[in-house]
């Protein structure tokens, strides 16, 4: 193989959320690395979270015909199912990130990069039990925009785990506006903390919010290691807060590779003629102990 | 103009009637120039959109000559004109509604829950118009009764609508796959030699906004409310009442696109209609609607929301990445208006 | 004279605690001008939006043609063949003389569809009927380009249309030139001459004097006056009457100049 | 009311001047109700937030006397003030401004990129301002010199300049750890006796615009633009210089804004700003300040801001769930407006 | 008379294609009262526009007491001692009597910072001055919540503000009562007793015959007549010469009435 051997296909990527936000971002710069190693003429698109905004997305994406379409899975099987056939039938070769739809991967193919969403958040509910050592009857916050059932999939999921455990989970749904500067989530956050003063542990919807932890802690009053804040992502500021002994635990789902591994299946399936790819990028947690590891790639935006 | 100022008055009445039979004329003898003078607004738009769809096609021909790319459109186009055709009768009344879009929510959300309960989508649709029609008699009432500024009640009006759907479904969506079987279905969101019939629809709608605009007693009682409500009222039109109706007639409109929307996606979201508020509204005034009131252009509208949902796609096309969309449509927001307020004078 | 078309009856009208109108008493009969004068803030305005039921009055009863009615507003006054020139803002100017005319009584056919040419047809026939003969203009020109001249025209097309019976005139000549006040004044005469009746108000004693049938003299929300032209000598009198009402003591100011001249 | 309508003007002039040596006197004798006279709308607005807070306070009573609540509030509320503030200068003057999101944005980017390189924040914070303040000259410009409306244009310039933004940064972040060591955090946006100094700063320059809106020049000029143009044209005052000077303002105001923000937790986002528009705007309404032009508060406006920013974490910790916090910010916009409406008298 | 304050040499205005001034004279001297006077659309309005430098005249000179200005405006009309009430729109209604006074001049000290108290001793002592007395008001008061003739009040103390050498009235009784505009006849009487210049524009004939010391007559844009008091010996012969300017073969309309009465 050449070095750009993907060189004369077109691919159409969702990046997912608003332009420049702490996950998104490192998503494009895995799908741009991915474009600058295999060749391939990537359009990025996005859509501020919008599923509506997405579903119109991918019906001009299956217009204009590309090779391969790497879509978010966020609108859900119903709303894709139509699109997906007509790329089917057009021979497109479709991806999916973030949220799987199992469904429609059933009846028109297509692979899957991403965490499954419902098993990362439990899976991270899980750890997160038992690293801060929470027993049945303790009290935990989570924060999630459980407003969008297929974007809050994750966060349920965590509260589900928690609440399995037998701890008592307050849900605080986050506004869109948080997203843009999660500052203006600190009097809220505060709130609930005072609200619920015996909480031993909080998690954080995304990477925006959990790299202000410590500002949230400052505002409560509360110090490094008095609650263990967890979280999905990671980010510089999630470094940092791991080095400040703020954050305990993240799920890193691994934002490069949901940017890197759709192309280069994509790549694969148009090019090479492979069977498209099936990766959890969900695996690893981020722990104070292995926090350094992940910190250089994170101040590139690669992780 | 010239002549407007130094009128043919000087003699006064009674003594004219030698030459009363003569008849009006137009005041460019070619039809033509007539067209373009009653029709500059919507020329205009017409002008930005087919500029900025040039701009493209150079950029990327391939793209622009594949009918599945304006069919694609076309698919969800409808749903943003069924609001901004009453969008424009309401900013020519003088007010605004940014409630719209929890009105398409809250709509689209009792067709979801009728589809979804086993009745006919047709029970459905009719009780989102239902519905549509009393939320936009609450928005009008509350704007024009109570007196506020339509801006700002319309805005909290907004929040309020969309709290309570997000209070009641926790977030949770409806899928209606059934849908795709229906008569309705067939009827409202399928295709027809490959167009999508949405948009005819659409068209039809846009048509009868327009006549209803432009010949029909509510247009002329809107534009004159608009313009004068003053005036308006001492002529016995009930100023208010044609207030509340351009709320209602929004209300109607915002049902029916939330309903195409539910019907193109099988899914009913929460959110379902918040992505629409800008690009709906700057469609209203790129199209050459004035913001003062009194005047306004239905035809100018529906192509301001062509030209609007072309923007994105066609950044994208042209190659750019998703980061020079916004960048795009603040241009051509501004550049419509600029082109507007040259093209347009404003009377007292 | 003729028929009674309007009567109003101890009508007092009360914004807050300002009392614009405090029992006025006044009709008007087939084929008359009836002139009403008085100060500023007398209560003109305030007795003639009643009259054409653009202002609900306080108390009091309102007759048409000897008979009571009950739900007195904008749209019955208009039926009853009341017709009215606003002191002010009475058009819309970014619309087409033809809307204008037709504001709020549109010509419609079935389901409120507008009869554009029909609409068209008769604007015409209306603005040559009042000598609106410049060939500049179509009833499609926008009222926003018309001289304030031209736009007092479009306003009087509006009211003489449907042979209303009693044209109500608040202060019309207001910041008109002699030449466009001779112009209304012309009109006002053809009005009667064609049997209909007019309510003219106006501050210009010489003017009232000059065109009215009868007086009548408002003063802080009272009738202070009412006369036939043949009661009243000369234009002068009733300034010399208003002067006395305003100011038992005689009126400073106004003449002083011209006798310390003369 | 009453007087009002009957004045003691019966004596023409030149009579009176036995009368001449009479002074003033307040229309109320007692000067309590004088101060609730002339701060009608800011007292009312105080009102509604009295009310909210009681409400909330009695959902959970042990929550709202914890200082540290008030204390996170006061942490972020400065922030909204710099730019509620100002906003209010352009309501009053008759415009509207949808730009400051992406101002506050642009500003802090330049801020982010000096600390960046290695330079004094102090640098940074007069190059954000310098940024701010050419900014809101290039929207104030385009909407007076180019007479457009300013609702529209400034939401396009909104969409453009974050557009920049988003195309030369490609969403990345940037984060400056080093801020915490220097003086300008210690000055600005550390605490002082468990109090954040931010809110002095944000409070001194509420007091320093109240003054400029009453007893300023500037202020006055404002307040005659925006309630007569033509008036204020023909007394020799250059009314398009004030509009501009109005957007200047605010461009200074979302420069500090979103300096202040980048100092709170040391990090810029590309989206830095965008969370503002609605908050602020309504901030602005329900502060009691009219859409209308003329008239306004600032004080007034400061306290709208408050209440907007307790109804998120009075939602919070009355023990409702996030979903409530829509609906009760539209709640909040309405009855303000309706309380304002019954409030404030329009002359015209 | 006394010293020449103003002079337009040939000025002349176009809007677009219109000519609304072509190539007027116009000079006023100290002490003395000027009536200008003509038909709607005459220009009046478009003239003292120019003099109070709202508007730029497209050609002609202006003279302030005998030099040349360049760069006029309305900052440099106020600087000359140049005051106009204008025909309309000349208040700011929901601001208060003080900042309706200072509008466009406050009173500032150091920084632009106003100096409140001493604009409200001096708006009180305009107020006085012009004999608005009312109790009922302050300084503070809105100025929406006056009367009509109460507004103008704040309108004339504006004007004399500055002890202005000029004064210019455009229409300033039109739609006002006999007793507000014998007030304001009162005061132009005033001003001219104090050595002050007024520049007084109306319609109504006999009431600027009744106090101008010169007239001049506008038609069409251009100057129809100058002629001092002596020349003229009645107002009907003012009213008479404008007739036949406007139509030399007389006017009909205005008095066919009285006539056909008499
Ligand atoms: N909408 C209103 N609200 C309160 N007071 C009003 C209103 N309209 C009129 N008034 C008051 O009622 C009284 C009568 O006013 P009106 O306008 O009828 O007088 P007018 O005789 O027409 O005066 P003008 O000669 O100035 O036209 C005045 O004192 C006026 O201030
Ligand atoms: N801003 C403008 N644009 C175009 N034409 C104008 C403008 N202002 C005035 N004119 C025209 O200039 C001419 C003179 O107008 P002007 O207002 O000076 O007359 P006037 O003598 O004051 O009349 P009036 O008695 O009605 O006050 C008129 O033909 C008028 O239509
Ligand atoms: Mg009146
Ligand atoms: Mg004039």
């Amino acid at each position: 193989l050449d070095a750009q051997w993907c060189k004369d296909v077109h691919i159409r990527f969702f990046v997912g959320g608003a332009e420049g936000d702490a996950f998104g971002t490192i998503v494009y710069n895995g799908a741009k690395q991915a474009a600058a190693d295999l060749g391939p003429k990537v359009d990025y698109i996005f859509s501020q979270w919008d599923v509506e905004k997405m579903v119109q997305q991918l019906r001009e994406a299956v217009a204009v015909k590309p090779q391969g379409i790497a879509m978010m899975g966020h609108p859900g099987d119903a709303a894709i199912m139509p699109l997906a056939e007509q790329a089917h039938k057009d021979g497109i070769k479709m991806m999916y990130q973030n949220v799987p739809v199992p469904t429609v991967v059933a009846a028109f193919g297509g692979g899957y990069v991403g965490a499954q969403q419902e098993q990362q958040g439990r899976a991270l509910g899980a750890e997160a039990f038992k690293l801060a050592g929470l027993k049945a009857g303790d009290k935990a916050i989570m924060i999630g925009p459980f407003e969008n059932e297929s974007r809050g999939a994750r966060e349920r999921g965590t509260v589900a785990a928690l609440k399995e455990a037998g701890v008592d989970v307050v849900q605080i749904n986050s506004q869109t506006e948080w997203a843009a500067d999660p500052n203006l989530a600190i009097p809220p956050i505060t709130a609930a903390l005072l609200n619920n003063p015996g909480v031993k542990a909080v998690g954080y919807p995304g990477g925006q919010m959990l790299g202000n932890v410590a500002t949230y802690m400052q505002a409560a009053g509360r110090k490094p290691g008095d609650i263990f804040n967890f979280g999905f992502d990671t980010s510089p500021q999630i470094v940092e807060a791991f080095k400040g002994g703020w954050v305990q635990l993240t799920a890193d789902q691994q934002p490069f590779m949901q940017g890197y591994l759709p192309i280069l299946s994509l790549c694969q399936q148009v090019v090479l003629g492979l069977a498209p790819m099936n990766v959890d990028t969900g695996a690893g947690f981020v722990t104070p102990q292995n926090y350094e590891i992940v910190s250089e790639l994170a101040k590139q935006a690669l992780r | 103009m010239s002549k407007a100022m130094e009128p043919d008055l000087q003699t006064p009445l009674g003594r004219t009637s030698g030459q009363v039979g003569k008849e009006w004329s137009h005041p460019s003898n070619h039809w033509l120039r007539g067209f373009v003078l009653d029709n500059r607004a919507s020329l205009g738009t017409l002008a930005v959109f087919i500029v900025m769809m040039a701009v493209f096609m150079i950029a990327n021909p391939t793209v622009f000559t594949t009918w599945y790319l304006y069919s694609s459109v076309l698919t969800t186009l409808p749903v943003a004109l069924f609001v901004v055709v009453p969008l424009v009768f309401v900013v020519t009344c003088g007010e605004i509604d940014l409630s719209f879009p929890a009105t398409m929510g809250f709509a689209s959300w009792v067709f979801a829950l009728v589809v979804q309960a086993g009745y006919d989508p047709f029970l459905g649709i009719a009780a989102a118009v239902v519905t549509g029609t009393l939320l936009g008699f609450l928005v009008g009432s509350l704007v024009v009764y109570g007196g506020l500024s339509s801006l700002i009640a319309t805005l909290g009006m907004n929040f309020l609508l969309r709290g309570l759907i997000q209070i009641i479904n926790e977030g949770k969506s409806t899928s209606l796959s059934s849908l795709a079987d229906s008569w309705a279905y067939k009827i409202f969101s399928s295709q027809f030699w490959g167009i999508p019939v949405q948009i005819f629809w659409a068209i039809a709608f846009v048509v009868f906004a327009a006549l209803l605009y432009n010949r029909h007693r509510f247009g002329a009682q809107v534009k004159v409310v608009g313009d004068n409500p003053d005036s308006a009222k001492q002529m016995g039109i009930d100023v208010k009442l044609v207030r509340v109706k351009v709320f209602v007639f929004t209300g109607i409109g915002a049902a029916i696109a939330g309903t195409f929307s539910v019907m193109i996606n099988f899914t009913w979201w929460p959110t379902a209609g918040d992505g629409y508020l800008l690009p709906v509204l700057a469609s209203v005034f790129v199209g050459g609607t004035p913001t003062w009131g009194g005047i306004g252009t239905v035809v100018g509208g529906a192509i301001g929301a062509v030209t609007v949902s072309f923007i994105q796609t066609g950044v994208v096309a042209a190659g750019l990445s998703g980061f020079y969309v916004q960048f795009f449509n603040g241009l051509i927001i501004i550049l419509s208006l600029l082109g507007h307020k040259w093209n347009q004078a404003r009377y007292r | 004279m003729g028929e009674r078309i309007i009567e109003l009856r101890d009508i007092k009208k009360s914004y807050g605690q300002v009392y614009a109108l405090g029992g006025v008493n006044l009709s008007v009969d087939r084929g008359e001008v009836v002139g009403l004068i008085g100060d500023n803030g007398a209560g003109k305005s305030t007795l003639i939006k009643i009259l054409s039921g653009v202002v609900k009055p306080t108390s009091g009863d309102i007759l048409v043609r000897d008979k009571p009615v009950n739900g007195w507003s904008a749209a019955r006054s208009r039926d009853a063949g009341i017709e009215t020139v606003f002191q002010d803002r009475a058009l819309a100017v970014q619309q087409t003389i033809v809307r204008n005319i037709f504001m709020g009584r549109e010509l419609t056919g079935s389901m409120g569809w507008l009869k554009v040419n029909k609409e068209i047809e008769e604007a015409s026939r209306l603005m040559r009927e009042i000598g609106f003969t410049s060939k500049v203009f179509t009833p499609h020109s926008i009222v926003g380009q018309l001289s304030g001249g031209e736009r007092q025209g479009v306003a009087i097309a509006r009211a003489i249309y449907k042979q209303a019976e009693l044209i109500i005139l608040d202060e019309p000549t207001t910041a008109l030139s002699l030449t466009e006040t001779a112009k209304v004044f012309h009109f006002v005469r053809q009005v009667r001459a064609s049997g209909r009746s007019i309510l003219f108000i106006g501050h210009n004693i010489h003017h009232v004097f000059d065109i009215a049938d009868r007086f009548v003299v408002l003063d802080r929300g009272k009738v202070a006056l009412t006369a036939d032209r043949s009661e009243v000598k000369s234009a002068e009198d009733l300034i010399n009457f208003m002067e006395d009402v305003a100011h038992p003591g005689g009126l400073p100011g106004l003449h002083d100049g011209a006798e310390q001249r003369a």
